[in-house]
């Protein structure tokens, strides 16, 4: 059983299967990364990437194959197992304990007494300094941005001293300036001799850091391939199984007339502090309005005010010239106004996880039915339908959501708000997570309901499908708009600016 | 209901059962353990005991329920019924709340003997009530502990509150006790307000030994007041059992219930075909209440012999406690010169204190 | 004055079976477990401690067998739910009830075992369990009298209550166990073991529980054994751990202001004119407590509350 | 420097596939059965014969040995039902919406006292009326101490759990204080205690037991069609998920929760109604007596269904009556049966793992 493997091999990973109950997430999967190496997983939704990290880092256990770390095989039966091994990952939604200090999540796990304040603020420094990276360790992590989060992470595996790091989609929360920094540092990291396996769903990532890829298609690993011998579209069609077109379609817009108009809105948010600072502009219908900015930059507090969820300061939203603030969610629905909303955080807000299609699409129809009963008849064609329609993959319709994959919860809550025929449709990340392909689809769904003369607005993170995808595009930052222009003529370099504080006149030389 | 009405029926065509020392079985409803070796349920189950052994009762003639709380209906109805359907003839229900249940179930259950501890209700057939004049114990106790106290301040551990005619009645029995031999000594009470309550009962006797009493009598069913006296080095006077037991050090004496005389006389008379349904309300000299012998190693002959002297005159009848003129806390009197306090006064109707007494 | 000084001592002696309990739970809520099995807990500790006191005669091994009584029945809680992951909340009112049934029922056998048909602790033991008072310190006025001139059990809960403080705030395995307490997928995540944790928490925890249960039984029953000693005082101390925002630092004061208001009926002054209702007084602990639970809650604060995953269990594969 | 390839461990927990609900009720029932070995286990440490121990408890629950009235055992077994029945679907309510009351036991004393004032002093109105203004008092009794902590859960999220807790404490008192104070029987003697109900005042028998077993079957039905069909029960399906996607879809959580727990609250206020009207006959400070906290269990096994409900109600109070027969006849200590009680609770919550998760021994990697 024990073949020779070298010691520069930092993982190998030999026949490695995984089932949970009836679904193969795992299927004989081959993978090597060498020290000094950067290498990238990629594959679609469910293909089994973040299933496979996590039998490295402990928290699964194989019930097939092999793992041999620094040539040597090794049994990981916990995640202390794994760190021992020297394996440090960053997992896809952030392990951080909110109420702690950063020094504090920093600390905890680790060997040794609980050493002073000052003697782990010290090593912090070091370490943070050897990398660039910047974080205060008292600042409790509720109090923390999104790439702040990402940085205690970051230092929390350096500081065990791993050697072997892996990033499940480390940059689907982070801004391109963020993403750039964070590669940065592990180009530092392979200099240092570290083995990296990194995942994310973009594909320009993977070009821009990787050495070597390897490809997951349900379950199996289907390639590796060299990047620099590689290319996106070879990628893609590696991921996906066939050649597939890639590229957005922006219909003109047609038929354009004002249907909300945001007057002087200012927001606080639940810290208490501005999320939105005197924010004015104009969505149309048979347009698309894209709004890029940092994470947190006050895109949630936006929607959940048209969405009528948010006490606001002062201004006036006014959709078809009625002013609608002050209303509840519930008269606004009342009025007749059909408007649609995907919150950012699908499950927690949107959805009900813990029941079925059927109920879900009732959501926001519930009311309809006579008397005091509720009429599921509706909701369970409806239900049907879109399995149908968006390829849904559920084995019922009354399989609680939370069981779905990411993607497939996705197509559900879009699904339900685009049947409801909306003026306005509102949508916060709706691609995040997603690969390509959903991706895509998810978009092509976003321009029907354009042609439709709806109007949408667009919360994206990825300012390429921005550019791509919408109309004009509305840039915030901490709550101010520094821009609204036209999509076709910025570029993404000049929104990034924006995005950071610099505002339209400075970024285009308009006086 | 058409059975009640077939048992009423049957009821009518005759009033009272016959039975004979085979037949008879006897089901007793205690409001705790007798196990737990003290304390009120513990006196009455010796009563039961020592009738049984009078009597010549066997085992399976003696059906207990236990731990049937007095004031859940529900439970007592359920424990009532048990005994029944286990074939008893004559229900004792030995705790105050079982008194409204048993007089509807007497009602149901006709042919069935009905005896009420502590109660009032009598239906004139099938149901009576038995109590018994414990404040002539207390007295008795007030003298030992009037004579004992060297602070002049004496503590009573009481279940109840005023509200409460059988505990203020006992409180004041005591304290006339006390003041018989001690009129410059107080009576400090203090309430838990529960019957059986270790932890409240610890701390009222704290309470009371912080404020300098140094005997703690007590109107209540753990022997908690007697070892937190113990504890501090101080006395007490113990209630249902012979206390001196768990507090060797401390029970002065203690006030007591001898339940035998009853249990034995009333199974006696219904027997014997001499059931008249009468309430049972004994005395010292019916043998039913006594006190405890003092305990020698902190009591004088002085206290033997002004408690036999006291004694006797209780048992000739020549005095009753409650007798004469009585000064009460509040600067008002009760009672008449030359008369004594007639029964239902004594069992429902006081309210007030004795002049000696402080509720702390 | 003296009155006064009576009724602090008197709060603190009532305050200490509290705050044992109180420890505890905030030991077992660290570690994420919501144990409601605190009266049943304290209930066994009672049991134990009494019946080796009564067997041995030695104070010492008396405690320990509480606290391992109390660490045994909290095995099964943690069994339970730990491993089995059976629901926090019901397993803890199970807990309750077969403790408090169990206890009672060991402690009928043994009277009906024993000669003199009671249970009464050998002397040595009582001698050992008398007031004592700390040099120097208990000549301090007032504080001395109130605080110093106590039971042994008050200090121990003391020094464990202090002990534990510690251990939470100023030690690895503390900042630990915390990390699992708010977040166990976190703590399994850096590789802290998350079962061996909680089992040895809440077994612990329970272990402090039991030795409150034994104040009950062998210093509040005086030495004799009497059924119920425990008489609803777990239920306070789960309550206490929220007005200590779980720390067992504030537990201390904590339970003796509930001590005080156990205790405050019997020195309520009586001749103010008016009459407070008895009932009124038994009422005021749990009174306040939902007043304390609502007024913390007003002015909430994030570091100050539950331990986040408090009453949900782990599982490392669940998502 | 050996190869060492660490062991995997001897056992381990893995998740399983969704059982389907023919193997969970096959679960439920072994996992009773093993209860039932295991209380065995106890009883024969006692000394005693577990069979005819069992035998004799399920006897003493159903049939009597006197031959006039061969089912009043059962009448009893049914009348420990009732409060358990409707208490516990009043605490469905609240759980099914992940509201952790645990105070029905104070709700059903609130519906107790407030049914027990008509039935005190306003008791010669027609008899059906007066049946009818009670047990609207006591819903309201109970539902608005219900309220309580709804509101403040709502308002300042404050712990529901230990606020009910207290709550419970306080309804206790609230007795206490009345049945010393200002509804003493005036016909007492001396002793505090609240008089016995007028006649009228009683609840109706219906098959020779307290019409509550009617009231409680049709609660049944009720609250099984209000979770399962009605909008107000869907809101409570929501609002148990996220309150966030809640108010998104325009509900108020707050006005969602509060009128949840009002029912919550007076359906265990009926239950007050039922045990002091239907039972006790007067009003006492064990109106409750525990049934609150039993309940809890209760609804947590039959997993917050109605029909489950009503099963294992019945079979806690089989348990109990039948335990309160045999104690009596072996002898044996009342406190023998929460002991039972106790270690038989313990395997069934215990076996609920089965139904979720598999244990893999080592080398076992046989996936079903
Ligand atoms: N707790 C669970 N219990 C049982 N099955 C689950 C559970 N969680 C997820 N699944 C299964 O996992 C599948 C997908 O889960 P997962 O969210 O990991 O996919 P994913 O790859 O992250 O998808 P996406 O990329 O769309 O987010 C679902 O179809 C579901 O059957
Ligand atoms: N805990 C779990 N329980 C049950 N099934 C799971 C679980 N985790 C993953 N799966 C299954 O494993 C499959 C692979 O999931 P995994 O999360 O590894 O996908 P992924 O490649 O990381 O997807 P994504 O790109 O969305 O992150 C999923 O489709 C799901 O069916
Ligand atoms: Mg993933
Ligand atoms: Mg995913």
């Amino acid at each position: 059983m024990s073949e020779e493997i070298s010691a520069e091999i930092a993982v190998k990973c030999s026949g490695i299967t995984k089932v949970f109950g009836s679904v193969v997430a795992n299927d004989g999967i081959d993978l090597e990364v060498k020290y000094g190496e950067i290498l990238a997983l990629l594959g679609e939704n469910g293909s089994g990437k973040t299933t496979l990290m996590n039998m490295l880092s402990g928290i699964y256990h194989p019930d097939k194959g092999n793992i041999y770390i620094a040539g040597k095989p090794e049994a990981i039966n916990s995640p202390m197992d794994s760190i021992e091994l020297g394996i440090g990952m960053i997992h896809q939604h952030f392990k951080l304990v909110e109420v702690f200090s950063a020094a504090d999540n920093i600390v905890a796990g680790t060997k040794g007494k609980l050493k002073s304040k000052g003697a782990v603020r010290d090593e912090i420094k070091k370490i943070s300094e050897q990398l660039g990276l910047e974080v205060d360790p008292d600042k409790k992590v509720y109090n923390m941005s999104v790439s702040e989060k990402q940085t205690v992470e970051i230092l929390k595996v350096l500081y065990r001293g791993a050697k072997i790091l892996i990033l499940d989609e480390p940059t689907a929360v982070l801004t391109p300036q963020e993403t750039e920094k964070l590669f940065n540092i592990l180009r530092k990291m392979k200099a240092q001799g570290c083995a990296i396996i990194i995942i994310t769903h973009k594909l320009g990532e993977v070009m821009d850091i990787s050495d070597r890829v390897t490809i997951l298609r349900k379950g199996k690993s289907v390639e590796t391939v060299n990047t620099a011998e590689s290319s996106e579209k070879q990628l893609t069609e590696l991921m996906v199984g066939k050649a597939v077109e890639l590229s957005i379609e922006r219909p003109e817009p047609v038929n354009v007339k004002p249907i909300l108009n945001v007057v002087d809105l200012t927001v606080k948010n639940s810290e208490g502090s501005i999320a939105l600072d005197d924010v004015s502009f104009v969505i149309n219908r048979g347009e698309i309005l894209g709004v890029a900015g940092i994470a947190g930059s006050g895109q949630k507090e936006l929607c959940e005010t048209i969405a009528g969820l948010q006490k606001i300061e002062k201004g006036a939203v006014l959709y078809n010239k009625e002013n609608i603030i002050g209303k509840t969610p519930k008269e606004i629905i009342n009025l007749g106004i059909s408007m649609s909303f995907i919150p950012e955080d699908r499950l927690g807000m949107g959805l009900i996880a813990s029941v079925g299609m059927t109920d879900n699409m009732l959501l926001k129809t519930y009311k309809q039915g006579k008397l005091c009963f509720v009429d599921r008849k509706p909701a369970k064609a409806l239900s049907k339908e879109l399995i149908e329609k968006l390829e849904i993959k559920t084995p019922s319709t009354e399989l609680p959501v939370r069981m779905l994959s990411g993607g497939n919860v996705q197509k559900v809550l879009l699904g339900r708000e685009i049947h409801s025929e909306p003026d306005l449709l509102i949508t916060a990340y709706p691609v995040r997570g997603l690969d390509i392909n959903s991706s895509y689809l998810i978009y092509s769904l976003l321009n029907e309901q354009k042609k439709k003369n709806t109007a949408v607005l667009f919360i994206g993170e990825d300012l390429d499908v921005l550019l791509e995808l919408c109309d004009r595009i509305m840039v915030l930052c901490h709550g101010k708009i520094t821009g609204i222009c036209d999509a076709k003529k910025v570029t993404k370099e000049q929104v990034g600016m924006m995005m950071t504080g610099s505002t339209m006149e400075e970024v285009l030389g308009i006086g | 209901t058409s059975a009640k009405d077939e048992a009423s029926q049957k009821s009518a065509d005759k009033q009272t059962t016959t039975l004979s020392y085979d037949t008879v079985k006897i089901g007793v409803i205690h409001i705790g353990n007798p196990a737990d070796g003290s304390g009120y349920t513990y006196a009455h189950d010796q009563g039961i005991v020592g009738m049984q052994k009078e009597l010549g009762l066997k085992d399976d003639q003696i059906v207990r329920k236990n731990n049937v709380s007095d004031s859940d209906p529900a439970a007592t109805e359920t424990a009532i019924r048990e005994c029944i359907e286990e074939g008893c003839n004559i229900i004792f229900g030995t705790s105050w709340g079982y008194m409204d249940k048993m007089e509807s179930l007497a009602e149901e259950y006709p042919d069935v003997y009905f005896c009420h501890g502590t109660g009032y209700k009598n239906n004139g057939k099938n149901l009576n009530n038995y109590f018994g004049r414990i404040y002539q114990a207390r007295y008795l106790t007030g003298i030992v502990a009037g004579m004992k106290t060297e602070s002049n301040l004496i503590g009573y551990v009481s279940a109840m509150g005023s509200e409460n005619s059988e505990c203020t009645g006992g409180i004041d029995a005591f304290a006339m006790g006390v003041y018989s031999v001690n009129p410059d000594a107080k009576v400090y009470v203090k309430v838990t307000n529960s019957w059986y309550s270790p932890t409240e009962e610890t701390n009222a006797a704290k309470a009371l030994l912080s404020e300098g009493c140094d005997v703690i009598a007590q109107h209540c069913d753990t022997p908690n007041p007697q070892l937190e006296a113990e504890s501090a080095g101080k006395w007490g006077v113990g209630y249902n059992t012979d206390m001196s037991k768990d507090a060797p050090k401390a029970t002065l004496t203690s006030t007591l219930w001898n339940w035998s005389a009853y249990y034995t006389y009333q199974v006696k008379q219904i027997v014997d075909g001499n059931w008249k349904c009468e309430n049972y309300y004994g005395g010292m000299a019916d043998g039913l209440v006594d006190i405890a012998p003092l305990n020698m190693d902190i009591c004088t002959e002085d206290m033997q012999k002004a408690v036999d002297e006291a004694k006797a005159k209780i048992e000739d009848g020549s005095f009753n406690v409650f007798d004469g003129v009585i000064e009460t806390n509040d600067g008002k009197t009760v009672g008449e010169e030359g008369k004594t306090l007639d029964d239902a006064t004594i069992t429902g109707g006081i309210n007030w204190y004795f002049k000696n007494v402080e509720v702390k | 004055m003296t009155r006064l000084i009576s009724f602090l001592a008197h709060a603190v002696y009532m305050g200490t079976p509290l705050l044992f309990g109180t420890v505890g739970e905030i030991q077992n809520e660290k570690a994420g477990h919501l144990n409601l099995g605190v009266e049943g807990t304290m209930a066994m500790g009672a049991c134990a401690g009494f019946m080796v006191a009564y067997k041995t005669g030695s104070l010492w091994l008396s405690i320990l067998a509480a606290f391992l009584m109390g660490a045994l029945v909290s095995l099964i809680y943690a069994f339970l739910t730990i491993t089995m992951m059976a629901n926090q909340n019901v397993t803890g009112l199970t807990l309750t009830i077969f403790g408090t049934g169990l206890s009672n029922f060991i402690g009928e056998q043994m009277i009906s075992a024993s000669p003199t048909g009671n249970l009464k602790l050998p002397d040595g033991v009582m001698s050992s369990l008398k007031n004592i008072d700390i040099p120097l310190l208990s000549k301090i006025p007032v504080l001395g009298e109130v605080l110093f001139s106590q039971n042994i059990f008050t200090y121990l809960s003391i020094v464990i209550a202090v002990i534990m403080f510690i251990y939470l705030k100023k030690t690895k395995v503390g900042l630990n166990l915390r990390t699992i307490g708010e977040n166990p997928a976190v703590a399994d995540a850096v590789g802290i073991s998350v079962v061996k944790y909680k089992y040895i928490n809440v077994l612990i925890g329970g272990g402090i529980c039991g030795i409150g249960g034994a104040f009950c039984s062998m210093v509040i029953n005086g030495g004799v054994w009497m059924a119920n000693s425990v008489n609803g005082l777990g239920w306070i101390a789960v309550a206490l751990v929220i007005f200590a925002v779980w720390n067992p630092a504030r537990a201390i004061y904590g339970a003796y202001i509930f001590g005080a208001f156990m205790v405050l009926k019997y020195y309520f002054p009586k001749n103010l004119g008016f009459t407070v209702p008895e009932s009124f007084f038994d009422m005021l602990p749990y009174l306040v407590t939902a007043l304390v639970l609502i007024i913390t809650s007003v002015k909430k604060s994030r570091e100050r509350s539950q331990p986040q995953s408090c009453g949900i269990n782990y599982f490392r594969e669940e998502r | 420097m050996a190869d060492i390839i660490k062991k995997e461990p001897l056992i381990r927990i893995a998740k399983r596939a969704e059982r389907s609900n023919k193997q969970k009720l096959i679960i439920r029932l072994l996992s009773v059965l093993l209860a039932i070995c295991a209380g065995g286990i106890f009883i024969l440490i006692l000394g005693k014969d577990p069979f005819s121990y069992y035998a004799k408890m399920v006897k003493g629950a159903f049939i009597g040995k006197n031959a006039a009235s061969p089912f009043m055992p059962f009448k009893e077994t049914i009348k420990i039902m009732i409060p358990l029945l409707i208490s516990s679907l009043g605490i469905t309510l609240a759980f099914k919406m992940k509201f952790w009351n645990i105070g029905a036991e104070g709700q059903i004393i609130m519906g107790g006292v407030f049914a027990s004032y008509f039935a005190l002093y306003h008791y010669d109105m027609p008899h059906y009326l007066l049946f009818i203004v009670m047990f609207v008092a006591a819903m309201i009794g109970g539902g608005l101490y219900g309220i309580i902590p709804a509101f403040f859960k709502a308002k300042f999220d404050t712990n529901e759990t230990l606020l009910t807790l207290m709550l419970n404490y306080i309804a206790l008192y609230v007795i206490d204080w009345l049945t010393k104070g200002a509804w003493q029987d005036p016909e007492s003697k001396g002793y505090p205690k609240i008089a016995r109900f007028d006649l009228n005042a009683w609840l109706d028998s219906l098959g020779g037991v307290q019409i509550g077993w009617l009231i409680g079957l049709v609660l049944v039905v009720l609250v099984f069609i209000y979770l399962k069909y009605t909008k107000q029960g869907y809101e409570i399906t929501v609002v148990s998920d996220s309150h966030a996607t809640a108010r998104y879809a325009g509900m108020s959580p707050s006005k969602i929760m509060i009128r949840t727990m009002f029912l919550s609250g007076a359906i265990c206020g009926i239950a007050g109604m039922v045990q002091a009207c239907g039972t006790e006959h007067t009003l006492s400070t064990s109106v409750a007596g525990g049934v609150g906290f039993t309940a809890i269990i209760v609804a947590w096994l039959a997993n917050l269904n109605p029909f489950g409900i009503l099963v294992v109600s019945f079979l806690f109070a089989v348990l109990e009556k039948g335990s309160t027969v045999v104690s009596s006849e072996f002898v044996l200590s009342p406190y023998c049966s929460d002991v039972l009680q106790g270690i038989i609770l313990f395997f069934v919550l215990g076996c609920e793992f089965f139904i979720r998760y598999r244990f893999v021994t080592r080398g076992g990697r046989k996936n079903d």
